[in-house]
């Protein structure tokens, strides 16, 4: 809010964000600002201090063990277990596979996420209908998810692997410009974008750091982040959940399960974070 | 799937699919706007218009370095500054205790909540407001003693109002929503924000 | 990453046997460790240290600085889970408990510490909002009480 | 039933720890569903802990530990191969007992 009414600004500091010009208007109270930024600095070395407690115990454990379970159980009208899917290394190759998807897969002649891929997977080989095989993609409580414990077991056989997701396809490299745009795309009552939040360095939204998702070093951290156990719900997350509830915050419509769009986003997302060791699931707030 | 294969129609995608990579950027938009629609279904008070662009949202859905020239950035604040409505009564401050709660809360307009709920304006999640709230974000310029640097003249109190209102009418392209030109919050609940911001007894000017 | 998924397996195949295990507590046949002192329905009811400390039998705390937090964080980003890491350096600690003044119920949770036991136990808790937090030592038959603000914030996007 | 604990015990020095991970709800009986109906209290109660038969830990628990909840202590004499057993018992009467293999 840092216009005074009248003031028009030059061409130059024009398209700076209206924070400069206002940081420059509080000059005259740069005392009072000084102790306030002091004591925010105070507030950020303490809740890193509570991250690092939560870190000692991660309850997403709990979910790769269901999910590595129900990998190798028997299920579906097909009775059969889930380890000779092909998630893109090859029928069964499960260590490393996350950190080279989003991926084109000739067989369905789609790039496809994780999780559109797991789908595909309990369809073929299990047999699942399609109806049965996207229900219940995020869990709630005791009503759990089967595609969130599949999840946390395939991507922690990624830990400490570098992402490396490929853009040599044309569906892929379409994927990840779509995706790019998506990220910009504004609507919704708030006008809010992907890029609202997540463009610029060194934001906060209250006390959670965004990550400027535009920009290496921050890209990678996130993707390589997720999924994650939320304490704040008690739940291991996906990064499709991660998505779906970044637009229901946005104001938008429910974003689908599974959707081109989520998967769009994601190739952006995760070809971003190239270079990285992936490191999840984690634990966050 | 659908959606993808009606894009993949469209001219921008079959350069795309022939490996080609000379798309134009106009295709793209149009296309991710198509594939954005076919991936959504509404829910609760989110209906799928929601994902239909006014003219600022679709101009400024852009990287930072590729917004509209200058002068076009003020043509679209003028044409938002002639659709903010002051209120009738000419009074533009209410109850600075309701403008706190107002931008405490960060409820209103996703599909989880009850539209019977009020809005908030979750005006903390970017701003530092008050020294007493210490869980604020940074995404907007911190407002520590916005009214005793400004002063409350009337002059003042109709910029706030407006830029609260509609921040686009006075910086196009703007992340902060626009709360009284989208309805997310009353006309009450505006002049409540304004005492919060220049009332000389709010905790934002002590 | 293969220390990780060779535990987790362990502990899966472990999983198994030990609900063969759990069959034989059912029925009776083994009980897992010494008998299980029924849980303390008082103690978890009342409101406020005095009364706590109360129900457990005792009469009365003395403040005490030899307790160690560890890393229990000052300010918790959300309330659902807040990491509590305590030790005592008091001298024949028999056990340790968690205390949290402006839960619906100030007790959240007792550990008794036989010998050979470090007492020293980490854990997590709910806060509903910012509160004094207690550590609630009996050493030797005494009750003592150290005590630390926890600041619960609103994180994220506040929807 | 209840998934299985997540139990890791580590000799460090002269010292065993144990790390225990748990699924359960934890349900404080205060929480409203979607529907505003009260979601019944349901949570662990007591929690032991034994090494070669001998309790190392036992616990009482309220409504107001965490969900999923984690546990660490440490206890002396214990080798590398012998097995610290945990065992649950909540509101409701459901049992959960696991073990695992002290490592080195």
């Amino acid at each position: 809010m840092g216009t005074l009414p009248g003031h028009v600004p030059s061409k130059e500091t024009r398209m700076k964000s209206g924070f400069k010009r206002t940081m420059a208007m509080f000059a005259a109270c740069l005392l009072s600002q000084g102790a306030a930024a002091q004591s925010g600095d105070d507030t950020i070395r303490k809740i890193e201090e509570y991250r690092q407690a939560l870190a000692g115990g991660n309850p997403a454990d709990l979910w790769e063990a269901r999910g590595e379970d129900l990998w190798k159980k028997k299920a579906g009208p097909k009775n059969a277990s889930l380890e000779t899917c092909d998630l893109g290394r090859g029928p069964g190759v499960v260590t490393g596979a996350y950190a080279e998807l989003p991926r084109y897969f000739a067989d369905t002649g789609r790039v496809m996420d994780l999780e559109s891929r797991l789908m595909h997977c309990r369809m073929t080989l299990q047999g699942l209908s399609a109806a049965e095989a996207r229900t219940r993609p995020f869990g709630n409580g005791t009503d759990r998810s089967d595609n969130e414990a599949l999840v946390a077991f395939v991507t922690a056989e990624s830990k400490g692997v570098k992402m490396n997701v490929p853009l040599s396809h044309p569906k892929e490299r379409e994927a990840y410009a779509l995706g790019k745009k998506m990220f910009f795309f504004r609507g919704g009552p708030h006008d809010f974008s992907c890029a609202t939040c997540h463009s610029e360095t060194g934001k906060r939204i209250r006390l959670q750091d965004l990550p400027n998702l535009t920009e290496t070093k921050d890209a990678q951290r996130a993707y390589t982040t997720w999924p994650a156990y939320r304490v704040s719900q008690g739940e291991m997350r996906t990064f499709q959940w991660r998505l779906f509830d970044c637009f229901r915050q946005q104001r938008f419509p429910e974003l689908d399960f599974a959707s081109d769009a989520s998967i769009a986003l994601t190739t952006f997302l995760a070809r971003n974070a190239n270079g990285a060791e992936f490191n999840a699931p984690a634990i966050k707030r | 799937m659908k959606s993808i294969t009606r894009a993949l129609l469209s001219v921008g995608a079959l350069a795309f699919a022939a490996g080609c990579a000379t798309v134009s950027d106009a295709d793209l938009s149009r296309q991710a706007a198509e594939v954005l629609r076919a991936s959504f279904k509404e829910r609760g008070q989110a209906k799928l218009d929601r994902l239909n662009q006014d003219q600022p949202q679709a101009a400024c859905s852009v990287e930072p370095d590729k917004k509209p020239p200058v002068a076009e950035l003020e043509r679209m604040e003028k044409a938002q500054q002639a659709l903010i409505r002051y209120p009738a009564d000419g009074k533009l401050l209410g109850d600075w205790r309701e403008g706190e709660k107002i931008a405490q809360s960060g409820v209103g307009k996703q599909f989880s909540d009850s539209p019977a709920i009020p809005a908030g304006g979750n005006c903390y999640a970017c701003h530092q407001i008050t020294r007493e709230e210490i869980s604020f974000g940074t995404i907007g310029p911190p407002l520590l003693n916005y009214g005793k640097l400004r002063g409350n003249s009337d002059a003042m109190q109709r910029y706030t109002y407006g830029k609260i209102y509609n921040p686009q009418a006075f910086a196009a392209c703007s992340n902060m929503p626009r709360f009284g030109h989208n309805s997310i919050l009353t006309e009450q609940q505006i002049k409540h924000l304004t005492a919060l911001l220049l009332d000389p007894a709010s905790p934002v000017n002590k | 990453m293969g220390e990780i998924n060779t535990s987790r397996r362990q502990a899966l195949k472990q999983g198994s046997a030990t609900a063969i295990l759990g069959m034989f507590v059912a029925a009776g046949l083994v009980r897992p460790g010494t008998a299980h002192a029924a849980w303390n329905q008082a103690a978890f009811s009342v409101k406020g240290v005095d009364n706590v400390v109360k129900s457990l039998g005792g009469a009365g705390t003395a403040a005490t600085k030899d307790i160690s937090w560890g890393s229990t964080p000052e300010i918790a980003e959300n309330g659902a889970v807040v990491p509590i890491s305590v030790t005592s350096n008091i001298p024949k600690t028999e056990s340790i408990a968690i205390l949290v003044d402006k839960n619906p119920n100030t007790l959240a949770a007792s550990f008794t510490i036989p010998p050979g036991t470090d007492p020293n136990v980490s854990m997590r808790v709910k806060m509903g909002e910012t509160s004094q937090v207690h550590a609630l030592i009996k050493a030797d038959g005494k009750y003592f009480v150290a005590t630390r603000e926890i600041k619960v914030t609103l994180g994220g996007c506040g929807g | 039933m209840a998934d299985p604990m997540r139990i890791r015990a580590k000799i460090e020095g002269d010292k065993t720890i144990v790390r225990v991970l748990m699924a359960h709800e934890m349900e404080t009986g205060q929480r409203r569903d979607a529907a505003g109906k009260v979601v019944p209290a349901h949570f662990i109660q007591e929690v032991t802990a034994t090494h070669n038969g001998k309790t190392v830990l036992s616990a009482q628990w309220g409504p107001a530990v965490s969900k999923n909840p984690y546990l660490q202590f440490q206890f002396s004499g214990a080798k590398a191969g012998d097995k610290v057993v945990i065992s649950w018992v909540d509101s409701k009467g459901d049992k959960r007992t696991d073990e695992a293999t002290v490592a080195a």
